[in-house]
């Protein structure tokens, strides 16, 4: 069975084909009903292939060589274990709601748009999903860099406004900068081991240095850290929500950019045997979290705030992988993705309502116009702000619990993490949704609910992002209740034997969870009194301006590299090139011509001179063969 | 001393003063005259190194013929009014110089050859009468002597294509 | 000897032509005739199919080298009246006495390429250069002309009077002036001879114009009358290149190496000289003079290698370096102005002329394909196999690269720039010649053995 | 023979056009020779690929010993095949273009075509020259005759700074002639182990004019200039082939015969690349000319093949192969949407350019593609050469700073991506304006034409196993001449 | 008398010529300064001759000779020169009334 996995990313493929090379002949549902339905049918595979791997049917299969010189030998193979097969759950599963989302969403497109729209969603799933089944890590590179241009694509879909333009160029490069990283670890890889294959490398890992296998993952994780928006690389992704809705929900929350916690989860075993890249993780995934929400507090854009909140639960991930709580970065990641693109869906829609109104001070009261969409996104809020039962809650505290195992301190700024995301989430709900509509006439006039293509996913989401937690249960609640963890065990057990996770006793977890809890219910009571009756509507002022201005990270950037690059490049051509290197070029032409012009006088046409000359040259010709040479 | 030294410094004391005279001469006609002061100087010494042919051909052809040529032209074209002819001292001063110059290295370099152990053999030897060089002209320099008749041809040829009006 | 002996005759001929026969176009065949004739004799006697014993004396000596040079300069010669004999009319009244010194010279080359001793080394110069005066003056209502005969003159009749000095000396250090002793190692007299030598030298470096003792060469090929400037530039240049390199194997190649200094000074400063100061001229005529210098330059390195590479090579050289140079001449003389501006658009109007041109001139600048390549190839080839002085070698090739400039200015002009070049009527017969010798500097460049081969046997 | 007749269909071509005087006809008559020439090269991939074959061995001159022996190896294959490609290609888009005396344009481009092949198919190193210089003579022309208004100064710059570099490489080449027994063979120099010392110099004789023509830091700035000026379809034989001609040399002229040169040499010459990289990268940044911006993405590619080359180890020269090849391709392309660009709108200054991709997205997904894959995005055919070259550089074992080179080396992915998106971006995305509101869709020529690029781009792309396997054994056998460790 | 002297004598003639040559401007005079140097020359190989007859008489009585001869030659060659040399110069002094080495100065540079 497994052998059909070539199918999952084959028929996005076609699918991209299909509707990028037709896109001006099909009709709109049909492209929409082939956009979708290549999704569908991989996901039903992936459900398929994920049950026999559930039945312990795990393998890798080759489709063919990729590039192989002397020793090394690079195939193009897929790897289906526990880990991708419910990576191709997740992506499969969201993405192909989010295409059912998106025929609705992008209904106004006009013909040809629409197609291109579907078609680079269908290749963004198939590079994800090669991302994902990559057995080694050059295919992962592919994926990497396929999801990359994807974006890059999708972010400045509308390509007739520059600023759209700039976002997607500002991914992409930013994306670069960490693939180099990554491409240089796999250079390393194949300088040390040989090998690429998942298999090969993790098995002679131990063979290598301690210092290089730090190398090493510290040049993944700059791969992780453009990827997965993490400090410093993390400023594109809030400017990446200049794409369509749907696809910041797809791309930017619950896919492409878990790709890092993908790939160091895969690559677990390097990374716990080299502690300090391991810190190193957790300390930027914190301190991306703790920044990133408090940016959020002061947002007033409805996706920047998910943008921000993406951005910091991504850093929790990031500290859940550091502290070595792999299967809780993984539970993370398909709980927040769960409830990260339902809310995004919930934007979209609300935006969708308001006619591309995103600043939400001029919403507020929206909930008796949008009842379905209302609910769904207040389960969301629930479900990231880490309420029992809701699926946020299980994940969020399984890596808080292993933070406070390997340093309370970790533990301590990510319980006020959370507090802060409960507390910009309801600001957000409440800012949205309750209160009385402060927009403008004909935009509440127009105001309605969205058609059935967009409410159902929503609830479909709503009900995973509810009970999405519940494969994970801890065991305080229920005895050997986490069935994530042991389905993930076959993927972690060689990082775990090597270093054992010590497990808290039950009173303490108890304690953690209670703190946790806590301090969202206050902030999210807080939250909605403040701002159901009278929120902030004016621009934010002293501190509060530079969380609005985002720490003035992008000018930072500006001033500290774009610019300088600039001038620099300019000072090169200007100066180096043509008064430089060129002159001197040119400089021998000129000499030639000058010492032409100074020879021809010697050539005075009188007799008299010539003759003087040759008896000169006769005397030097005497003085060289007489008296010189001895 | 040898009469042969005292003429032979004489000779030149002659020929180097005269030849000094050509260039120094203001007026191109003295110039001519000293010119042929000084071959029949030089014919002297032929006459001390015992080679009469060539002391009567030089006479003949240099002192007589061409020199004779040079004063028609000379006089045909009254040259001889001074036409002060005077490139500037700075010239005249540097082709002094040169011309010392290349004098001063020339004898540098041949004065400790081998040569001036060797003595020339003045007033005796028969090589310079006619009979032997008549003999050697029409045996080995007979390809020469009939070639030389092409050069004066050309000559000829030459002069007048040059010379005649049109 | 056939071709010393006809030469002399046909000189003699064309002389007495100029009194019996009036119309050109007879005297003009007749010349050419004679020039075939001497090629078929010559190619005859360095076939051994037909000479006349003449028992020279050891005067002369007639080896192949210098008898695959005189056949080389016949055709050259051929193709140059072929070429130029009738502008040869428009330069003065006196056709016949031309082409009869122009004979002249050719029976001059002809002794000089087979001396065997100074004296006859000394009178075939003095046979060439003596025309050569009156032809460079040959047109006497010229202010140019005048001047450029009267220097060439002076200084040609100094460098004889240096010539003689030198062999003065050498006679006075060998006692005798056969070419077989000046290879004599000497004892006592080893200055003198050093010192005769060395004045040699200077008067050859003169007459194939090596710096610094050129100077006489722009301005007299300047001056003269564009017909004669292409034979002297040409035929006769590769002739005194063919007598120095038959003196310098003699008399310099044996002790080399006290030599070598002296001839890598003359030839960078040959190449410099020559290639930078062509840079700036204006006239394509006063250009190709300074081009010859470095041309000469080049040939040099014939003499500089002294091995079996520089003989061959030198010989190719001639033929090419003739060959191109005679038609750039030829179509030179045709141009109105003669100026580069002058050849601004020739392409469109004479597209056939820009086309063998710029072959000739590629030729020149020694790019592949052209006999020039071989011809320049060959030279660096007996160089680099001498193994001293690579600096020298590099120095060369970058003059080529500078020379390369003055070239294509030509080429530029033909080809890229707008303009009318003016040519004067051209016959369709000038047109065959012209593309016949396009075709042998080509055949040349992709086959150089085809003329080489006959050095052998 | 088919290497033969890889000289002598375009020699011949070319000859015959200068006697049509049609245009239409020429044209036609110069796209039927180019595709013969490809027909015959894929015969020798494919049917006929003995050596019998391949190879061709004639006296030529005897007396210096040089024969006329020309002959295709795994990299004459590759590159043969490149050059085979590229002219069919750039006839057919630049099929609309119409030239003054157009059968002499076409003329000149198969003689070119005809030098070019000789050039990578020479075996003998007189040979060699002969091309190397017959092959710059009728771009000279092209470039003086068809090109922009500065175009007499600019060629003319170029074609001295070649014809320099070369005369010098000729003295190189005699030199080693001499120490090679008079022997111009290509196998008898790959055998001569010259010491040391001789080598140290000898290398730069030869490297000079390999250098100018690549053309590596600071041996360039005849390239921008003359990429400029010349008329694109030119352009695309100057840098889509002709500077291959210098990566070429190297590798079969340069590194087996001076292999202590190479290494002695290795880490100048790769700083020298490593600065030419950077700095043309970041010029490329600020160009507002397609055209320049174009030739300096090519300076900063050729530098990376450059660097590779010295790493002397497999994965490097492989990468360095497969990278000849799909730039040639890859520029090719980009050189095509050049021309159509501003042969439709008269410009080649992307501030004046913008919103085409509303006008003619047909093209815009091309170029877009074209460009990725120049960026050497992973399953386009810059991905594998880069790859291999990076992974060769990186774990180089004659130099000590491998790491630090292919670090540096990679910054310029980083700094190709700003640019090659700064240039779509300019040209085709952003809101239409006066002088691209009229665009219309692209002839199909062009279209086509780059179509078989792009479907060239992913064919080697995602499966370049062919390509290396053709190579694989040249390389084994250059190594074994090469100095590969320390 | 020591071979040495003529030779010394003789240079001094032959540099005197070329002195002349460089100071003078009068064509004629150049050109008899030039006749100059090769009487200096003719002198040095009859001495010459004069000196390889009494070294090798011995065996050969007639040693030496051809230097003489040449000196013969050379006259030969001299007296052709001049006619054709005053020719020239009659021709030029024809054309400008002069016969000023530096008068015709159009050919420079």
């Amino acid at each position: 069975m497994s052998q059909l996995v070539f199918l999952v990313p084959l028929f996005p493929l076609l699918g991209f084909l299909i509707n990028g090379l037709l896109r001006k002949q099909l009709s709109k549902p049909a492209t929409g009903f082939i956009g979708s339905g290549a999704i569908l049918i991989s996901f039903i595979i992936s459900v398929v292939l994920f049950l026999d791997v559930k039945a312990g049917k795990t393998g890798v299969v080759e489709l063919f060589d990729f590039i192989s010189f002397g020793k090394v030998h690079i195939p193009f193979a897929f790897l289906v274990d526990q880990l991708s097969s419910l990576f191709l759950l997740v992506i499969t599963g969201v993405g192909f709601l989010i295409h059912l989302y998106s025929t609705a969403y992008m209904h106004e497109e006009e013909n040809q748009h629409f197609a291109r729209y579907f078609s680079y969603l269908n290749l963004f799933i198939f590079s994800m999903l090669l991302l994902v089944l990559g057995a080694n890590y050059v295919v992962m590179f592919i994926g990497w860099e396929g999801v990359g241009l994807c974006s890059y694509l999708l972010i400045g879909f509308w390509f007739k406004n520059n600023a759209y333009n700039n976002a997607a160029k500002k991914a992409f490069v930013m994306n670069r900068i960490g693939d180099l990283g990554f491409l240089i670890a796999i250079f390393y890889l194949l300088a040390t081991i040989g090998s690429v294959t998942y298999s090969e490398v993790f098995a002679h890992a131990p063979e290598l240095s301690a210092t290089t296998l730090t190398i090493i993952t510290l040049l993944l994780f700059v791969g992780a850290t453009g990827k997965s928006a993490q400090i410093p690389l993390y400023t594109w992704l809030p400017d990446a929500m200049a794409g369509p809705t749907p696809v910041s929900a797809l791309i930017h929350a619950a896919t492409m950019v878990t790709a890092g916690i993908y790939m160091i989860a895969r690559s677990n075993i390097l990374y716990t045997m080299a502690p300090v890249s391991q810190s190193v993780v957790a300390i930027v995934g914190l301190a991306t979290a703790v920044l990133a929400a408090t940016i959020a507090l002061k947002q007033n854009d409805i996706k920047k705030v998910l943008a921000y909140s993406t951005v910091s639960q991504l850093g929790y991930m990031f500290l859940g992988l550091g502290v070595g709580a792999y299967t809780g970065a993984v539970f993370h990641v398909i709980t927040h993705a769960f409830f990260k693109a339902l809310l995004f869906l919930g934007a979209g829609a609300v935006i969708h309502a308001m006619h591309h109104e995103q600043d939400i001070r001029r919403m507020g009261g929206l909930k008796k116009y949008l009842p379905i969409t209302h609910i769904t996104f207040l389960l969301g809020c629930i479900a990231i702000a880490g309420i029992p039962p809701f699926s946020g809650f299980f994940s969020k505290d399984e890596i808080l619990a292993a933070a406070y195992e390997s340093n309370k301190i970790y533990w301590v700024i990510g319980v006020l993490t959370a507090g802060m995301t409960a507390f910009y989430m309801f600001r957000l709900y409440a800012t949205t949704f309750l209160g009385k509509f402060r927009g403008t006439h004909d935009q509440e006039h127009h105001l309605h609910e969205s058609p059935a293509a967009m409410t159902i996913p929503l609830v479909v989401l709503a009900v995973l992002a509810v009970a999405g937690g519940w494969i994970g249960i801890p065991d305080v609640f229920i005895k050997d209740g986490h069935w994530l963890e042991h389905f993930l065990h076959p993927i972690f057990e060689a990082s775990y034997k090597l270093k054992e996770a010590h497990v808290a006793d039950h009173n303490t977890e108890f304690m953690l969870m209670g703190v946790s809890v806590l301090l969202a219910v206050i902030a999210i009571v807080y939250a909605l009194n403040k701002f159901s009756k009278k929120p902030d509507l004016q621009e934010a002022d002293g501190f509060g301006k530079v969380l609005a201005n985002k720490w003035y990270a992008d000018e930072f950037y500006d001033a500290l590299i774009v610019k300088p690059l600039n001038r620099f490049s300019k000072f090169l051509d200007n100066v180096i090139e043509k008064s430089g290197i060129d002159w001197l070029v040119n400089g021998v032409g000129r000499g030639v011509q000058y010492s032409s012009r100074q020879l021809r006088l010697l050539q005075s046409g009188q007799v008299g001179s010539y003759v003087l000359l040759m008896i000169a040259g006769i005397i030097m010709l005497f003085v060289l063969q007489f008296f010189l040479k001895k | 001393m040898a009469i042969t030294q005292i003429l032979f410094w004489f000779l030149t004391a002659l020929a180097i003063g005269s030849a000094l005279m050509v260039v120094l001469s203001k007026n191109p006609v003295y110039s001519v005259l000293f010119l042929i002061v000084a071959f029949f100087a030089i014919s002297g010494h032929y006459i001390l190194l015992n080679a009469q042919f060539l002391a009567i051909v030089n006479i003949i052809v240099y002192a007589g013929a061409i020199m004779v040529l040079f004063l028609f032209v000379i006089m045909l074209m009254n040259l001889n009014a001074d036409l002060n002819l005077k490139n500037n001292k700075l010239v005249r001063f540097a082709g002094f110089l040169a011309g010392m110059c290349l004098f001063l290295v020339m004898v540098a370099a041949l004065k400790d050859a081998a040569t001036k152990k060797q003595l020339v053999q003045t007033t005796a030897g028969d090589i310079g009468l006619i009979k032997n060089l008549g003999l050697a002209l029409f045996n080995e320099y007979v390809v020469p002597f009939e070639i030389s008749s092409v050069l004066f041809l050309s000559a000829m040829v030459g002069a007048v294509v040059i010379g005649k009006k049109e | 000897m056939n071709a010393i002996i006809f030469s002399a005759i046909w000189g003699v001929l064309m002389m007495f032509s100029g009194i019996f026969i009036k119309t050109k176009a007879v005297i003009r065949n007749l010349a050419i005739a004679g020039v075939a004739l001497l090629l078929v004799v010559n190619l005859a006697e360095l076939n051994h199919l037909l000479n006349l014993h003449i028992n020279v004396r050891g005067m002369l000596v007639f080896d192949s080298f210098g008898m695959l040079f005189n056949s080389i300069a016949f055709a050259a010669t051929l193709i140059y009246f072929l070429l130029s004999a009738r502008d040869i009319e428009d330069v003065g009244v006196n056709q016949a006495e031309y082409l009869a010194l122009i004979f002249f010279v050719l029976c001059g080359i002809s002794i000089a390429s087979s001396f065997n001793t100074l004296l006859m080394l000394f009178l075939g110069i003095e046979i060439i250069s003596i025309p050569l005066y009156i032809l460079t003056g040959s047109d006497k209502k010229n202010l140019k002309s005048n001047e450029a005969s009267l220097k060439y003159f002076l200084m040609g009749s100094f460098s004889t009077g240096i010539m003689l000095m030198g062999i003065a000396l050498i006679y006075g250090a060998t006692g005798s002036f056969a070419v077989v002793n000046l290879a004599k190692q000497l004892d006592g007299f080893a200055p003198v001879m050093m010192a005769g030598l060395l004045l040699l030298l200077v008067s050859m470096s003169f007459k194939v114009s090596a710096a610094p003792f050129h100077f006489w060469t722009p301005d007299v090929y300047d001056g003269a009358p564009t017909v004669f400037t292409s034979f002297m530039a040409t035929i006769v240049k590769a002739g005194l290149f063919i007598t120095f390199v038959r003196l310098f194997d003699a008399a310099y190649g044996p002790s080399l190496a006290q030599w070598r200094l002296t001839i890598a000074f003359i030839i960078a400063a040959t190449l410099f000289i020559g290639n930078i100061t062509a840079v700036f001229q204006r006239s394509v005529k006063r250009m190709l003079a300074y081009s010859s210098i470095a041309q000469a330059g080049f040939m040099f390195f014939a003499l500089f290698g002294y091995n079996e590479y520089a003989k061959e090579g030198i010989i190719l050289y001639a033929a090419a370096y003739s060959l191109a140079t005679i038609g750039i001449f030829a179509i030179l003389i045709k141009m109105k102005d003669y100026t580069f501006d002058g050849y601004n658009g020739l392409a469109k109007q004479q597209p056939l002329l820009a086309f063998v041109n710029t072959i000739f001139l590629l030729s020149l600048a020694g790019i592949p394909l052209t006999a020039g390549f071989f011809a320049k190839y060959y030279m660096l080839l007996a160089a680099v196999k001498s193994g001293a002085y690579l600096w020298l070698v590099i120095f060369a090739v970058l003059c080529a690269a500078v020379s390369a400039y003055y070239y294509f200015r030509v080429i530029q002009a033909m080809y890229f720039k707008e303009g009318n070049g003016q040519v004067k009527e051209i016959s369709p017969g000038f047109k065959l010649v012209l593309g016949i010798l396009a075709g042998l500097v080509i055949l040349l460049g992709l086959f150089p053995q085809l003329l080489l081969v006959h050095l052998y046997f | 023979m088919i290497a033969v007749l890889l000289i002598m269909i375009p020699l011949l071509g070319g000859l015959l056009l200068f006697t049509v005087k049609n245009e239409g006809s020429a044209k036609s008559i110069a796209l039927f020779t180019s595709i013969a020439v490809l027909a015959v090269s894929l015969l020798g991939l494919t049917v006929m690929n003995s050596p019998a074959d391949l190879n061709c061995d004639l006296r030529w001159i005897s007396a210096l010993n040089s024969r006329f022996h020309v002959g295709l190896d795994g990299m004459g294959q590759l590159i043969c095949l490149l050059t085979a490609i590229s002219f069919p290609l750039i006839f057919v888009a630049t099929w609309s273009n119409v030239y003054k005396n157009g059968n002499r344009f076409y003329a000149l481009m198969l003689l070119s075509q005809a030098g070019l092949m000789g050039v990578f198919l020479a075996m003998d190193a007189l040979l060699f020259y002969f091309f190397w210089e017959l092959a710059l003579i009728p771009v000279y022309f092209l470039s003086s005759i068809w090109g922009g208004e500065k175009r007499i100064a600019a060629t003319f710059k170029f074609f001295v700074y070649t014809f320099a570099g070369s005369l010098i490489m000729l003295v190189g080449i005699i030199y080693i002639y001499f120490q090679a027994g008079q022997s111009f063979d290509m196998h008898a120099w790959y055998n001569l182990k010259l010491d040391a010392g001789t080598q140290n110099w000898l290398f730069w004789l030869l490297f000079t004019a390999f250098a100018i023509k690549m053309p590596i830091w600071p041996f360039h700035t005849w390239q921008p200039d003359a990429y400029e000026q010349s008329p694109t379809a030119v352009t695309m034989v100057l840098s889509g082939i002709m500077v291959k001609m210098g990566v070429f040399a190297v590798i079969r002229w340069l590194a087996p015969v001076l292999p202590d040169g190479t290494y002695l040499w290795g880490d100048t010459v790769s700083l020298l690349c490593l600065t030419g990289m950077i700095y043309a990268s970041l010029i490329a940044i600020k160009q507002d000319d397609l055209k320049r911006l174009i030739a300096y993405s090519s300076i900063a590619h050729v530098g990376l093949m450059c660097l590779a080359i010295f790493a002397s180890n497999k994965s490097g020269l492989q990468g360095t192969m497969m990278q000849m090849f799909s730039h040639g391709v890859n520029i090719i392309g980009l050189w095509i949407v050049a021309n159509t660009i501003e042969t439709k709108y008269g410009t080649r200054k992307l501030s004046e350019l913008g919103g085409l991709a509303q006008k003619d997205p047909a093209l815009a997904i091309l170029l877009v593609i074209v460009a990725l894959a120049n960026i050497a995005l992973p399953l386009t055919n810059g991905f594998v050469g880069e790859f291999m070259m990076f992974n060769g550089v990186f774990s180089s074992s004659v130099t000590r700073y491998g790491v630090i080179d292919m670090a540096v080396a990679g910054i310029c992915i980083i700094l190709s991506a700003v640019y090659t998106l700064n240039m779509i971006k300019k040209i085709f995305y952003g809101d239409s304006n006066t002088l691209t509101k009229s665009g219309t869709p692209t002839s199909f020529p062009v279209l086509a034409s780059l179509s078989v690029i792009v479907v060239l781009i992913f064919i080697t792309g995602v499966y370049p196993k062919p390509m290396l396997q053709l190579t694989n054994d040249t390389v084994d056998a250059i190594l074994r001449y090469m100095k590969t460790s320390i | 008398m020591p071979v040495n002297y003529y030779i010394f004598v003789s240079l001094a003639l032959f540099c005197i010529g070329v002195i002349g040559v460089l100071t003078r401007r009068n064509a004629i005079i150049v050109f008899m300064c030039i006749e100059l140097m090769l009487n200096a020359v003719n002198l040095l190989l009859v001495a010459f001759s004069k000196m390889h007859h009494v070294m090798n008489v011995a065996v050969n009585p007639s040693a030496g000779i051809d230097g003489q001869l040449f000196v013969f030659f050379i006259m030969v060659v001299a007296a052709a020169e001049v006619s054709v040399g005053l020719a020239i110069i009659v021709m030029m002094y024809r054309n400008t009334h002069s016969v000023d080495i530096n008068f015709l100065n159009r050919l420079k540079h």
